[in-house]
């Protein structure tokens, strides 16, 4: 058990527990793409750099974009809506 | 309960695993937002698959990508690799639907917390 | 190794492939081409059935050119054989009777995708029933998971479109607990395979070691599958997406998926974790709570329905609790009743759903009672199945549903102490309440329709009726041959150990 | 308040997209009459009282219904809530409490004589390459020793692009024409998205090419480094989105449309199920495979893994530029 592995674990706690009460759903995501290259990392730690490189690609990479583009769609029609509400 | 921390100490790895899974488990159950629900799916997800890779961790061993005229026993176990490998596929592609559904269902009630949602489906029963 | 031991292997690939073959294909050869794979994988259980009865045991059929520890395996067993067979069949009838309601209520372009779910969904199904790798088990649950909510969710109204982000929650919170439980399985024993899994645990059971996450792994592959089937306190879900979901996808969903699930429970208390081990356990228990709960509570919101596909379906709700229910019973008598009750509801179940939704054709759209009084005479041939259907599930005697509420009362009668009051008393109020709900509604459909209806014109279809007489000839033969299916099924759990 | 919010929702809703599907409005146009009754008959007077009777029971039960309704969008449906909440959270905790527990009885962490370093990982590494022809293990086991259990998984990614597509797929008319939704999901995606942005595009321009090739180098020494088609394809995939979020969907057009992923799909998936089907079967019927496995840490070695490891990679690449495209706009 190195100390790096400490630290990533904790870290892992802190993002996971601030993922869930941030308020913003932007914030959070961002947290999430963080708490999954800590995840990546420890991988590494924990001597499988298969996942570590799967996880970089999907977990940090592909997961993160399809959340940022959801919560872009999602902003999209609501401006949609408030304008039809306005007219 | 010093015994029991210094037991938890010894596993760190799972300990913290699942206290992720916990952290993923209640806010998928207990958030009202649709994509907060969907963090916390792959939080637990992920706190599913730390649980398997710890597994297959041994101290001191090296990444089981073999070279030639090492020792066999100079490895750490592939099984549990391989399977999480899997896992995060499943988990990606699980995620994908569910932004897809939530998207169609925000077009459909304007909200992202499924209690509302339910009551406005009621609503349309009447 | 003969030709027809391959079986099992060749209809799992052939479900795979057409389901991959299916969105290239315009949409009418997708049609065909899913009703032809499936009838092909039912000739050949037909020709294999002959082989297993004659053969007596199971063998375990390697995939890849390794042995058992190393590499995945299927396993085909009497059991295995007889659900998957049954279970393929009503996924024919479902696929047929549902066709010509489906084409009026999907959008045109989307109906090739719901065949490929279709297919996904037999793939899955019969590869839960033969696999003997837990992993493996894991990944087609996923399988089944998406393409089930797909299904459901084919119709796209507001109702389907909640309930499956409902199902998807609940349904992933279960897979995740059944991954744990594998996880656990695995740093355990460090095998995958059911067999390798069930000698390790059974040296532990022999000398007492790691008696507290055995039981744990028993209590999260019950809590995991339980709300895949959507027993009790996890059915949410349930009436909204059985209630206003295509016929075939509610039938398909009630008949094949949550049999498909429990079917692995099954199979993994006995092959996985060793029976005797877990008849021993505590957390059995858990099993009898949530069985005994839905069965009670599941009857009486079908009670409560205005709207007969809704009733339908918290009905569903109450006979996986039986199910649910005379497995947490502990014995041998109590699994084979389940099994027996498994095949006669997934082919009632199903013939429910898919009367239904012409009766409602005939009574012009509407689900309620009220407007469907008199449909048994618009429309003759749905309302013979549907009634059959419903006498079937009260238990009248000689249809499958009277022969599994027997089976069920000699075991419960064998069990011992408060767990066969429990259940005795359990048996009696449910089946008054069962019977009180179908009675009702089979009575209203031969009564006059109320005053002031005005008979519309609906769409009879050849095919509709064809496949309702052949489901139900089906269910009418499964009473009459019980005592046989019983005999099989007895055989098969002796061999499934 | 939530009941207000909802109406007015409801009645913006009514406009374009009307929640009332085919039965509903079926049973609006019917409204319960008055009854009749025709004086002749005893019989039909009895039947039209019971009728009478049943129908004010039905009534009864309606406002029944009505008045639980009204309580459950006040009060009730709050202290259902907060007890349901309560319960899940006390379930939660007493799950993770009781894992914690499991966990104390658990084999030590990263101790070699756990049970789960057995003869079957003993194995894997042992005869790993000369069984599989790989020298990265991970990939050996899972393209070879359990190679079905990797098809199911690409299976579940082609489920789960079946499923979103299912949700979001726009579908033109049958001669070709664009339908309005379609226009409007067009006009929409250009009014939201980056226009020529200079930035991203040079970017774009420079990375592109390297991401797609450093996947593409990651598929193919799958069997010999880490990575192999997931990573590879996952990679190949990020390099496609970026080039769409740079150009537009006017320049992907010109080699990647819906055909391209149905194409591409079908014949990944239909090849790895033909070349696995075909080792399945002779290795279940003892019969020899007669695929030669090459020299370990050869490129071209390894029997069957490279091309699995090439259709998995295209399959997942495909796979996740669809997820985006079909979430941003709805249609590749």
């Amino acid at each position: 058990m190195t100390l790096l592995t400490v630290i990533v674990l904790g870290a892992l706690l802190i993002c996971a527990v601030a993922t869930c009460i941030a308020k913003d759903l932007l914030v959070s995501v961002i947290i999430f793409l963080a708490y999954s290259l800590l995840m990546s990392i420890l991988w590494i730690l924990l001597q499988s750099p298969d996942l570590a490189i799967t996880e970089a690609a999907v977990g940090a990479g592909v997961t993160g974009i399809l959340f940022f583009i959801t919560l872009k769609k999602l902003h999209a029609i609501k401006v949609k809506n408030d304008e039809e509400k306005d007219r | 309960m010093g015994d029991i921390l210094s037991l938890l100490w010894t596993h760190l790895d799972v300990t913290v695993a699942i206290l992720l899974f916990g952290i993923g488990f209640t806010t998928l159950l207990l958030h009202h937002n649709l994509i907060k629900k969907i963090i916390g799916l792959n939080i637990m997800e992920t706190a599913t698959f730390l649980f398997l890779t710890s597994q297959g961790f041994i101290a001191g061993r090296a990444a089981p990508v073999l070279a030639e005229g090492a020792a066999a026993a100079g490895y750490v176990n592939p099984i549990p690799s391989g399977l999480v490998l899997t896992g995060i596929v499943v988990s990606v592609s699980v995620t994908a639907v569910m932004l897809a559904l939530t998207i169609r269902l925000y077009r459909r009630y304007h909200t992202l917390d499924i209690d509302s949602m339910t009551l406005m489906m009621k609503g349309e029963d009447e | 190794m003969q030709l027809v031991q391959n079986v099992p292997f060749f209809s799992i690939m052939l479900a795979m492939i057409s389901a991959v073959v299916t969105p290239v294909l315009p949409r009418r050869a997708a049609k065909w081409l899913s009703v032809g794979m499936v009838s092909a994988v039912v000739c050949l259980h037909i020709w294999f059935l002959p082989f297993m009865l004659s053969f007596g045991g199971s063998y375990n059929y390697m995939m890849g050119h390794f042995p058992a520890p190393w590499g995945n395996e299927l396993r085909a067993g009497l059991l295995e054989t007889v659900i998957a067979l049954a279970l393929s069949i009503v996924m024919l009838l479902s696929q047929l009777s549902g066709m010509n309601k489906l084409q009026r209520q999907i959008d045109t372009p989307k109906q090739g995708l719901f065949y490929v779910m279709c297919n996904l969904i037999m793939a899955g199904m019969l590869t839960l029933t033969y696999t003997n790798d837990l992993f493996t088990a894991y990944v087609f649950i996923e399988i089944m998971a998406l393409s089930s909510c797909a299904l459901m969710m084919a119709r796209q109204v507001g109702h389907t479109m909640v309930a499956s982000m409902r199902y998807m929650i609940l349904s992933l919170l279960g897979s995740g607990l059944i991954l744990i439980a594998i996880a656990l399985t695995y740093n355990l024993t460090g095998h995958l395979l059911m067999e390798n899994i069930h000698a390790v645990i059974a040296r532990y059971a022999a000398n007492g070691a790691y008696a507290l996450p055995i039981s744990v792994i028993i209590g999260l592959f019950i809590a995991g599958i339980a709300i895949k089937c959507g027993v009790f306190p996890f059915h949410m879900w349930l009436p909204d997406a059985y209630g206003y979901s295509t016929s075939a996808a509610s039938a398909v969903l009630s008949s094949v998926v949550s049999k498909a699930y429990f079917f692995l429970l099954v199979k993994i208390f006995y092959r996985v974790i060793g029976i005797d081990v877990v008849l021993s356990d505590m957390a059995l228990n858990l099993m009898l709570v949530l069985g005994v709960l839905s069965m009670i509570l599941g009857s009486i919101g079908a009670i409560r329905c205005l709207d007969i596909r809704r009733m339908v379906a918290y009905s569903s709700v109450s006979q996986m609790g039986y199910l649910f229910a005379w497995i947490g019973l502990g014995s041998d008598v109590g699994v084979a009743a389940a099994m027996f009750h498994l095949v006669v509801h997934a082919l009632c179940k199903s013939m429910l759903f898919l009367s239904v939704s012409p009766l409602c054709d005939a009574s012009g759209d509407s689900k309620r009672f009220v407007d469907l009084r008199g449909a048994g005479y618009r429309y003759v041939i749905p309302g013979i199945a549907f009634s059959l259907g419903a006498m079937s599930m009260v238990g009248i005697p000689v249809l499958g549903g009277f022969f599994s509420k027997i089976f069920f009362a000699e075991a419960a009668i064998s069990g011992a102490g408060w767990v066969r009051i429990t259940l005795l008393a359990a048996l009696a109020l449910s089946t008054l309440l069962n019977a009180f709900y179908f009675m009702h509604t089979v009575l209203g459909l031969y009564r006059k329709p109320r005053e002031g209806f005005v008979r519309q014109p609906f769409i009879k279809s050849r095919l509709t009726a064809v496949t309702l007489s052949v489901f139900g000839a089906v269910n009418l033969a499964i009473g009459f041959f019980a005592k046989d299916i019983i005999n099989l099924i007895t055989t098969g759990i002796q061999n499934l150990a | 308040m939530k009941k207000k919010i909802a109406d007015i929702l409801r009645q913006r809703f009514y406009g374009d997209e009307s929640p009332l599907d085919e039965d509903m409005i079926a049973s609006l146009g019917e409204q319960p009459q008055g009854l009749t009754r025709s004086s002749n008959e005893a019989l039909e007077a009895l039947e039209g009282v019971r009728e009478l009777r049943v129908q004010r029971a039905q009534e009864q039960e309606h406002e029944m219904y009505r008045q639980i309704h009204a309580w459950s969008y006040s009060s009730g449906v709050k202290i259902i809530q907060r007890l349901y909440r309560i319960l899940s959270a006390v379930t939660c905790f007493g799950i993770v409490m009781f894992l914690l527990w499991t966990v104390n009885t658990l084999p030590p962490f990263g101790d070699p004589g756990n049970p789960d370093n057995n003869e079957v990982a003993a194995r894997y590494v042992e005869l790993g390459p000369g069984e599989t022809g790989a020298v990265n293990m991970v990939t050996g086991m899972i393209l070879d020793y359990r190679a079905f259990d990797t098809f199911g998984e690409a299976t579940v990614l082609f489920t789960a692009a079946c499923s979103a597509l299912f949700l979001l797929k726009l579908h033109d008319h049958k001669d070709g024409k664009p339908t309005k939704t379609w226009l409007e999901a067009e006009y929409d995606d250009r009014f939201h998205e980056p226009k020529n942005d200079q930035i991203l595009q040079f970017a774009a321009k420079l990375l592109t090419p390297v991401v797609l090739l450093f996947g593409f180098y990651v598929v193919l020494n799958g069997h010999i480094t880490p990575g192999g088609g997931f990573s590879g394809g996952a990679i190949m995939g990020a390099g496609l989105i970026l080039y769409l979020n740079a150009y537009g969907f006017k320049k992907t057009e010109r080699f990647f449309t819906y055909r391209t992923f149905q194409w591409v799909t079908f014949a990944a998936l239909l090849s790895y199920a033909g070349l696995k089907s075909y080792s399945f079967y002779t290795g279940a019927n003892h019969l020899e495979s007669g695929v030669s496995l090459g020299v370990p840490g050869n490129i071209l070695s390894a029997g069957f893994i490279l091309p699995l490891n090439i259709c998995v990679g295209l399959v997942v690449m495909c796979t996740m530029y669809v997820f985006y495209t079909l979430i941003r706009k709805g249609g590749v």
